[in-house]
C-alpha cells in the first residue's frame, strides 16, 4: 500500500530500494526467526523436534502473556514498567493462598488477580488522575509492590511444608490441579488463548479500536467523544491481570515463591512487544507481534544453550536483537 | 535501652553468666549481609536472630541485596550507631577487611560468615564457613559411588563466588582421579532468577543429550539444582540424577517428590550457621576465647531417607532423619542454656 | 451562545461573548490572533467545560460540557490544527468514520471493518477525493489530512459545522473544492461557521460576518451590507492604514545566486539571485515547493544537485548549523513547531539562533547582556509580553512570530528567508512583520519572501519567481506585474 | 513569574490555594527533607552527628555521580537508561587493568574511560543517526554492554590475587592511590565537584543553554542554527563519562570488580534525576536538584537502616518517596 502510493513521484532504483525496505521492515523479524531456525537445525538436529519445539513455546509461555499486557498499555501509548513486580506479587499471593491458608485453587487465584488488580488501580488512578508519565510512575509503582512482596513473604521463599515464624510446619498443600496449570499442554494452551483473545479484542472489537486512537492521538480521542480516561484505566488493570496471569502460571510452573520471581521477564517482555512493532508492518503494539518477538528471544536463548554459548555472552545476543529490531522499526520512519 | 531482667523469667537465676548480658544496657547486634534474595539469607538471618533474642541481646537485621557499596554503607553506618558486635556474611571484597579493622579498632566484637579470607588475620574476629570442601566432597563421592566413576556429567557452576571456587576445586579434582567421568556440558548464571533459567537452559541442553547420553547433573547451588529437577520432570528425564550442594524449604519439597531426579544434596543448616555465629559472638562479648576459624559440618541429604519418613520434611524436622541436622551445640556455653531459659517466654 | 466567559490561567479569553446564527446559511467569525475565535468555538463544541453563560438551540437551553453532548446536537468542528484531530498510524477509512465508530456502534461490540471501508470510501468520492481508505493518515499532505477531516465531520449527521480556518493550508483548487462542499452542506441547510483571516474568502461565500476582539464581541453584520474595510476596522478598534511599507532602497550586488538546485522531487532545477537590499518574492500555490526550496537553501533537507553561490563564492551547506555560521536565516513556517521554543522564556527564544555573541571566555553567557538585548528587542518589535521572562506559549500567536523573526535580528544574518511570515497572524500584526522585514533590506540584506498569499507578494517584493510543481516557471519584476498574471503563471498557465 | 500574571485575573481563595501549591512544588523535596532530618534525628541523635552526616554523603556519592549523567542526557530530552551497566563496565575494566595487566592508575582509569565512551558513541550513533528512540535504544545497550562486561570478566568477580582461568593466580595490585579515590574525602569532594561543574555548564555556558533549548523543542533548536546532533551526541558521551566516573569510584571503593555491580544504581540515579525536577521550580532537569533528589533517598535509606525497618519494607519507602515526588511535580502542570 505505501510502496504503491509513494512510488507515483520516484525513479525506478530509489523505488527499489524502498520497496525492499519496506519489505524486510514488515518481514524482517519473521524472517530472521526462519534463518535462526535453519541455522540452528544445521547445528544440531534435535533443535527442530517437536520436543524442542515444546521447550521452546513452554519457556516463552510466561513472556508471552506479560508481553501481551505491556502489549496493551502500549497500545494507549502508555508503558507499564510494573508488570514484573505485579507477577511476582500474584506468584507469592498464590501459593501463599495455598500453603498458609489452605485455600482452594479458585480462591487462590482469585486472590492474586485481586491483589493485582488494586496495583492496576493505583497506577492507572496516578496516571489518569494525576497525571504522572507512566514510565516513571510504574518505575515507582515497581518499587512499592516489589517492597510489598517482600514484606508479605518476610523475604523467604514460600514453600509446602515450610517453617513458619514461629516454628511450626506450613500445613496447606497446593492442589494437584493447580499443578497441571504450568505444565504442556496447558501452560502452551493459556498462552496461545491469551495471544488469539487479545488479538482479536484489540482488532476486531470497538474497545480495541477506542484504544487505538488513544493511543494514537489522545486529544482527537477525547474530543471524538470516547471516553479515554476509562480506557486508560481498563489498558492498566488488563496490563496488571496479564500479569497477575503470568505470575500464576509461573507460580504453577515452580510451586514456589520466590523473591522478586517475576522481575526478570519485565525485559524479555518489554523486548518482545518492541520488536512486535514491526511485525507484518503493523506500526503499533500488537498481539500478533507480540507473540513473534517473543518467540525471537525465545528460539535465541534455546539456540545458544545448544550450541554451548557461554551464558554470559547471551545478553549481547539478546540486545543486539532487540538493537536490531528496533533499528528496523525506526529507520522506516525517518 | 531497657533493663536486661524487666523482660525476663524473674525465677531462673543469673548466676554464672557474664556480666555484661546481666548489666547495663541491652546488647544491640547488627547482622549485615551482602547477598539478599534467596532462602539461604532468610534462614541465616533468622537463626542468628532467634539466637541473639533467645540470649536476650537485640538483633537488628540488614541485607544489601547484592549491592556492594550499599554494604559497606551499612557498616559504616552500623559502626556510628554504638552496636556492641556485628556479624558480617558474604564481605568477599578487600574493602569488608578494612571495614572489619576499623570495627575492631573501636573495640567492636565481630563474627564473619564465608568472607573474605583475610579477615583471619584480623585480631580477634572468627572467620566462619560452610566447610565447601566437604559439601562438594560429600555430593561428589556419592555421584562417583553411584555411577562408578563413569559417567557423562552437566555441571551447573557459576564462577566468581568464593564458595563455588572452593567448590569448583574440588571437582576439578575428582575428575582428575576419575578419568571415567566426562563433563559433557556446564551452565551457569547468577540472576534474580537462576532457577528458572536453569530450568530452561537445562530443558535446551537436554535435546542435545538425548536419553543415555547424560546420566547425572552436578549442582554446585541448590537454585541450579531445582532448576534442573523441574527441567528434568518436564521432559520425563528423571533418569538423570541430580547431585547438589544446599538445602532450602521449597528444595526438601522437590527431592522428596515421587520420582525427583534430585537424588542426594549436601548442605548446612544456614539456620544453625547463624545460631553459631551468633554464639561466637557472645563468647567474644563475654570476653572468652574464639577459634580464629571455624567450619560448620556438613551433612548429606538423600532423596530415599526423606521419602522413608512418615510426615513430610522441612528444614525443622528433617533433624529426625538426618541426626546432626540443626542441633550442633557448638559453643553453646553452660550460661548461654541459663540465658535462654531466663528469656523464655 | 450568550454571555460565555472563559478564563485560562492568567488569561481572560473570552469576555461575555454572544454569538448567534441560524442553519442554512454561512456565517463567518473573524478577529485578529487571539481574538478568541478558536476558544468560543471550542466552547460550542464541548471542548471545554469551565465556561460560564448559556447556549441556546431553537430557544431551547442546551447543556454543552463535553463533546459528545455538542455532537448529539448536531454540531461537528474542524479543527484549527489538524495534527490533533488525526491518529496518524491508522487508515483513512478509520480516521473518517471515528464518530461512527465512537457513537452508531450501540450495543454492538464488533468492528465491520467491509462497511467501514466502504461508507470512507462513498463520501470520498462524494467530495471529489481521490485517495484509498486503506493508507494511513500519517502519509498524507496536509491538505489531504484537512479533507479527512471534513469528511469526518460530515459523515455525521450535522446541523452546524464549524471550519477553524479551514483554507490556511489549502491551494486554490482545494479551496474551491471545499467551498464546493460547503455550499453543498448548506443546500441541506446545514449552518456552517467559517473562520479565516482571509478576507476575499469570506466576501465570496459568507452570508453573515460577527467580529471579536479581545476576548469580546464587536459587531454582527450581512456580508453584502459591510466592506472589508469596515470590518478590519472592527477586527482592530482602528482604521487599517497602508498595510505595506514605502520602500525605495538601493538594490546592491548580487548576494546570492543559486544555479540547478534541486532535492528528491519536491523542486527541480531551480535557478534564482538575489541582491542586497532586495526582496525577492517566491510565488505559488500550495504544495508548489516552496518550503522545499527554503529548506534545502538553509541546508535542512538535503539537496541532491546544484549550487549555491554566496558574495560569489560556492558554498556547500549540509546542514541548518554550517547556514547559520555562513549568515543565513529561516523564518520556517510552521511556526509552532519549528520555529520557537514554547517552554522557554522570551529572552531565551530571541538569543538562541546567536548565543555565540553572549558569551564570554569558555562559553560563559552574559546574562545580563542577553536581557538587555531582549528588552530592546521586545519594545522595537513590538512584542505584547507582560516581561522578558515569560513563557513563548502564554503569548498570541503573532507576538510568537515576531519572537521567531526577532531572533535572527540577533544573528544579524546577510540572507533572509521567510516562509509564509503571515500565516495564520492578523493584519496588525502582518503590517508590523512587513515593516520589520522591509527595513532588514534597507539594511541591505537579501531577502527571499515565499508565500501563496499573492497580494503579500505584490506588496512587499521587488523581484518573483513564480514556482509550480517544483519548477521556476516565471521571473517577473513586481511593478509590472498583478497579482491575476501571479495567479495564472502559478496555476501551470503560460 | 505565573504566579504573578494569573494572580491579576483570579480572585484570592483560588490564588492562595494556587500560591500554596506553587510554594509546595518550588520547596516540596527540600521541605521533606527537613522534616525527615528533624523526625531521625528526634529518633537517634546519633543521625546528625557529623560521622552519619559523612556517611550519607558518602553512600550517595556515586548515585549522584550518575545521576549527574542522566541529568545530562534529560536536559537535551534524552534518557539514558545503559548508565549502570556502563558502570559495571567501567569498574570491570578499571580492576582488570590493575589486577590482570598490572598497569598503572592513570592507564586504569583511561581505559575506563575509553570503554565507556565507546558506548556512549554507539548509544548516540543508533539515536541520533538512526532515530531509535532513547529509552528503548539504550535499554537494547544495556543488555549488550551488560553482556559485555560479563564476558570480559567471564561471569567471575575481579579481585587481587584471584585465579586465573589456567589456574595461576593473578600478581597485579591496585594501587594505594587508587584506593583513596574511594575513601573520604575524596568521594565526597568528587561529587560536589561533579555537580557545581555540571551546574555550571548547564546554566551559566551557552553549550549548556542549547542543551536545554534542543530538550525544548529539537526541531526549532535545529533550525535556529544549533547543531542538534552534535549536542546529543555530546550529551550521550558525557552521560557515559559520568557512568564511568561512577564505575571508577564503585571500583575504587570495593577494590573488586563483581558482575553487574552498578545495575542497582540505575533506579536510584533515576529517582534522584526526577525528584530534581521539581527542586526550587525548575521544571526541568538540572544539578543542584539531582543533587538534592540523591541526598533525600539517601537520608532516608540511612534513617531507615537506623530505624532498623525491615530491609524488605525499604522498597515500600523509597518507592513511595519517588511517588510523591512526581505527584508534587506533575500534579502542578495539569
Ligand atoms: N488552553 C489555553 N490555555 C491558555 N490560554 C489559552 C488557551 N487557549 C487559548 N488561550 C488564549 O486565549 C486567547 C484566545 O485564543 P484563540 O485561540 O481563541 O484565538 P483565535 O482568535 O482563534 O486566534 P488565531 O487567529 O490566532 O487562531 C489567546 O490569548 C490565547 O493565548
Ligand atoms: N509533512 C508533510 N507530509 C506530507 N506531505 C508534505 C509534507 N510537507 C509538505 N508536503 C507536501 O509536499 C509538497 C510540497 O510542499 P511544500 O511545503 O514545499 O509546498 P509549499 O509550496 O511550500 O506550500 P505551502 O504553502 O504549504 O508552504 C506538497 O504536496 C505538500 O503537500
Ligand atoms: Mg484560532
Ligand atoms: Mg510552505
Amino acid at each position: 500500500m505505501e510502496a504503491k502510493i509513494s512510488a507515483k513521484n520516484q525513479d525506478a532504483p530509489v523505488k527499489k530500494a524502498f520497496e525492499l525496505f519496506q519489505f524486510l521492515y514488515k518481514y524482517g523479524t519473521i524472517i530472521t526467526i526462519l534463518a535462526l531456525i535453519i541455522i540452528f537445525s544445521a547445528a544440531n538436529p534435535t533443535f527442530i523436534q517437536g520436543s524442542n519445539v515444546i521447550n521452546i513455546l513452554r519457556s516463552i509461555s510466561i513472556v508471552t502473556i506479560i508481553a501481551i499486557g505491556i502489549t496493551i498499555s502500549l497500545s494507549v501509548n502508555g508503558f507499564d514498567l510494573s508488570v514484573g513486580s505485579v507477577a511476582s506479587l500474584s506468584n507469592a499471593v498464590v501459593i501463599s493462598m495455598f500453603v498458609w491458608f489452605s485455600q482452594n485453587t479458585l480462591v487462590a487465584i482469585i486472590s492474586a488477580i485481586a491483589a493485582s488488580l488494586v496495583v492496576g488501580a493505583l497506577n492507572s488512578f496516578m496516571i489518569v488522575k494525576l497525571r504522572i508519565p507512566d514510565m516513571l510512575m510504574t518505575l515507582a509503582t515497581m518499587f512499592i509492590i516489589q517492597g510489598t512482596a517482600l514484606t508479605y513473604t518476610k523475604g523467604a521463599t514460600v514453600s509446602q511444608n515450610m517453617v513458619m515464624p514461629d516454628g511450626s510446619m506450613a500445613t496447606g498443600l497446593i492442589s494437584p490441579f493447580f499443578a497441571k496449570i504450568g505444565e504442556v499442554p496447558w501452560i502452551i494452551i493459556i498462552m496461545a488463548v491469551t495471544v488469539i483473545l487479545v488479538h482479536i479484542f484489540l482488532t476486531y472489537t470497538k474497545h480495541g479500536r477506542y484504544m487505538y486512537v488513544i493511543g494514537g492521538n489522545k486529544e482527537a480521542a477525547r474530543l471524538s467523544g470516547i471516553p479515554v480516561n476509562k480506557y486508560k484505566v481498563a489498558a492498566y488493570l488488563l496490563s496488571a491481570l496479564f500479569a497477575a496471569i503470568g505470575g500464576i502460571v509461573l507460580a504453577s510452573r515452580v510451586m514456589t515463591s520466590e523473591i522478586n520471581s517475576g522481575a526478570p521477564y519485565l525485559m524479555d517482555s518489554v523486548a518482545a512487544a518492541f520488536i512486535g512493532f514491526s511485525v507484518l508492518g503493523a506500526g503499533k503494539a500488537n498481539a500478533i507481534g507480540t507473540f513473534v518477538g517473543a518467540v525471537l528471544i525465545g528460539i535465541l536463548q534455546n539456540g545458544l544453550v545448544m550450541m554451548s554459548v557461554p551464558y554470559y555472552a547471551m545478553d549481547i545476543v539478546k540486545g543486539a536483537v532487540l538493537a536490531f529490531a528496533l533499528a528496523i522499526t525506526y529507520y522506516k520512519q525517518k | 535501652g531497657e533493663s536486661k531482667q524487666a523482660s525476663g523469667n524473674k525465677k531462673v537465676s543469673l548466676e554464672g553468666v557474664p556480666e555484661q548480658f546481666t548489666k547495663g544496657d541491652q546488647l544491640k547486634i547488627k547482622v549485615i549481609r551482602k547477598i539478599g534474595g534467596d532462602d539461604h539469607t532468610a534462614q541465616f538471618l533468622a537463626g542468628a536472630k532467634e539466637e541473639g533474642e533467645a540470649l536476650g541481646v537485640k538483633v537488628d537485621v540488614f541485607t544489601a541485596n547484592g549491592d556492594t557499596a550499599k554494604f559497606h554503607d551499612a557498616i559504616n553506618q552500623a559502626l556510628d550507631q554504638n552496636y556492641d558486635g556485628f556479624i558480617i556474611s558474604h564481605g568477599d571484597d578487600d574493602a569488608t577487611v578494612n571495614d572489619v579493622k576499623k570495627i575492631v579498632e573501636k573495640g567492636k566484637s565481630v563474627v564473619a560468615f564465608d568472607s573474605n579470607p583475610n579477615l583471619a588475620n584480623v585480631e580477634g574476629v572468627t572467620l566462619t564457613s560452610q566447610d565447601d570442601e566437604a559439601l562438594a566432597t560429600l555430593a561428589l563421592d556419592q555421584l562417583v559411588k553411584d555411577t562408578k566413576g563413569k559417567a557423562n556429567i552437566a555441571y551447573l557452576w557459576v564462577d566468581g563466588f568464593p564458595p563455588m571456587v572452593r567448590r569448583n576445586k574440588v571437582y576439578q579434582d575428582v575428575l582428575a582421579k576419575n578419568p571415567g567421568l566426562k563433563e559433557v556440558e556446564r551452565f551457569g548464571i547468577a540472576a534474580v532468577d537462576t532457577s528458572v533459567q536453569t530450568q530452561n537452559a537445562v530443558a535446551a541442553m537436554l535435546n542435545k543429550y538425548p536419553k543415555g547420553k547424560l546420566d547425572a547433573i552436578f549442582a554446585t547451588w541448590d537454585a541450579f539444582a531445582i532448576g534442573a529437577a523441574r527441567a528434568l520432570k518436564e521432559a520425563g528425564r528423571e533418569e538423570v540424577k541430580i547431585y547438589g550442594i544446599d538445602v532450602s524449604n521449597a528444595d526438601l519439597q522437590e527431592i522428596q517428590r515421587k520420582g525427583s531426579a534430585w537424588k542426594y544434596t549436601a548442605a548446612v543448616d544456614p539456620k544453625l550457621i547463624g545460631a553459631v555465629d551468633m554464639r561466637l559472638l557472645a563468647k567474644k562479648l563475654a570476653g572468652e576465647e574464639t577459634p580464629k576459624t571455624y567450619d560448620l559440618e556438613a551433612s548429606l541429604v538423600s532423596q530415599k531417607n526423606l521419602q522413608d519418613s512418615k510426615d513430610p520434611v522441612n528444614m525443622v524436622n528433617l533433624s529426625k532423619i538426618i541426626p546432626s541436622w540443626g542441633q550442633s551445640t557448638a559453643f553453646e556455653e553452660d550460661w548461654m542454656k541459663t540465658l535462654k531459659k531466663h528469656f523464655k517466654k | 451562545m450568550k454571555n460565555i466567559s472563559i478564563e485560562f490561567p492568567g488569561v481572560k479569553a473570552l469576555n461575555h461573548v454572544n454569538f448567534s446564527m441560524e442553519t442554512g446559511k454561512i456565517h463567518a467569525l473573524i478577529g485578529a490572533n487571539g481574538a478568541g475565535k478558536s476558544t468560543l468555538m471550542k466552547v460550542l463544541s464541548g471542548a471545554y467545560d469551565h465556561y460560564t453563560g448559556e447556549i441556546f438551540m431553537d430557544g431551547q437551553i442546551l447543556k454543552i460540557r463535553s463533546p459528545r453532548d455538542s455532537q448529539d446536537v448536531g454540531i461537528q468542528i474542524v479543527y484549527q490544527e489538524v495534527d490533533t484531530a488525526l491518529i496518524p498510524y491508522l487508515t483513512v477509512a478509520e480516521n473518517i468514520m471515528l464518530l461512527d465508530t465512537v457513537h452508531n456502534m450501540g450495543k454492538r461490540q464488533w468492528m465491520r471493518w467491509n462497511e467501514l471501508h466502504q461508507k470512507a470510501a462513498q463520501l470520498l468520492s462524494s467530495m471529489n477525493i481521490r485517495l484509498s481508505t486503506k493508507t494511513l493518515v500519517s502519509e498524507l499532505s496536509l491538505a489531504e489530512k484537512q479533507m479527512i477531516l471534513i469528511a469526518r465531520a460530515v459523515s455525521n449527521r450535522c446541523k452546524f459545522l464549524i471550519l477553524d480556518e479551514p483554507t490556511a493550508p489549502l491551494s486554490h483548487t482545494e479551496t474551491s473544492e471545499l467551498f464546493r462542499i460547503t455550499r453543498e452542506l448548506v443546500k441541506q441547510d446545514v449552518g456552517i461557521i467559517f473562520i479565516s483571516h482571509r478576507l476575499p474568502e469570506i466576501f465570496e461565500i459568507c452570508d453573515e460576518v460577527t467580529v471579536m476582539r479581545n476576548g469580546e464581541f464587536v459587531v454582527k453584520e450581512q456580508v453584502a451590507a459591510t466592506t472589508s474595510n469596515k470590518v478590519v476596522e472592527h477586527m482592530l478598534g482602528q482604521k487599517l492604514e497602508e498595510q505595506f511599507p514605502e520602500r525605495n532602497t538601493a538594490i546592491g550586488n548580487t548576494i546570492l545566486e543559486v544555479k540547478g538546485i534541486s532535492d528528491r522531487g519536491k523542486i527541480k532545477d531551480l535557478h534564482f539571485h538575489v541582491k542586497s537590499g532586495e526582496i525577492v518574492g517566491i510565488a505559488g500555490l500550495v504544495g508548489a515547493g516552496k518550503t522545499e526550496l527554503c529548506k534545502a537553501l538553509f541546508g535542512s533537507e538535503k539537496p541532491t544537485g546544484g549550487e549555491v553561490l554566496l558574495h560569489g563564492s560556492k558554498v556547500k551547506i549540509k546542514s541548518p548549523y554550517e547556514a547559520v555560521k555562513k549568515g543565513f536565516a529561516l523564518v520556517p513556517e510552521e511556526r509552532r513547531k519549528e520555529g520557537i521554543l514554547v517552554l522557554e522564556s522570551v529572552e531565551a527564544n530571541l538569543t538562541a539562533a546567536n548565543l555565540g555573541s553572549f558569551s564570554k571566555v569558555f562559553s560563559f553567557l552574559d546574562r545580563k547582556r542577553e536581557k538587555e538585548t531582549a528588552k530592546q528587542l521586545i519594545s522595537r518589535l513590538g512584542i505584547k509580553t507582560p516581561s522578558e521572562e515569560t513563557k513563548l506559549q502564554n503569548l498570541s500567536g503573532g507576538n510568537q512570530q515576531k519572537v521567531a523573526i526577532g531572533k535572527w535580528l540577533v544573528a544579524d544574518a546577510d540572507v533572509y528567508i521567510f516562509d509564509e511570515p503571515t500565516k495564520g497572524v492578523d493584519v496588525g500584526a502582518k503590517k508590523d512583520i512587513f515593516e520589520l522585514i522591509a527595513e532588514l533590506a534597507s539594511r541591505g540584506k537579501a531577502i527571499i519572501y515565499a508565500s501563496s498569499e499573492l497580494s503579500e507578494i505584490i506588496g512587499i517584493t521587488d523581484r518573483v519567481y513564480v514556482l509550480y510543481d517544483g519548477r521556476s516557471v516565471k521571473e517577473l519584476e513586481t511593478t509590472a506585474t498583478s497579482e491575476e498574471e501571479l495567479l495564472l503563471y502559478s496555476t501551470g498557465g503560460r
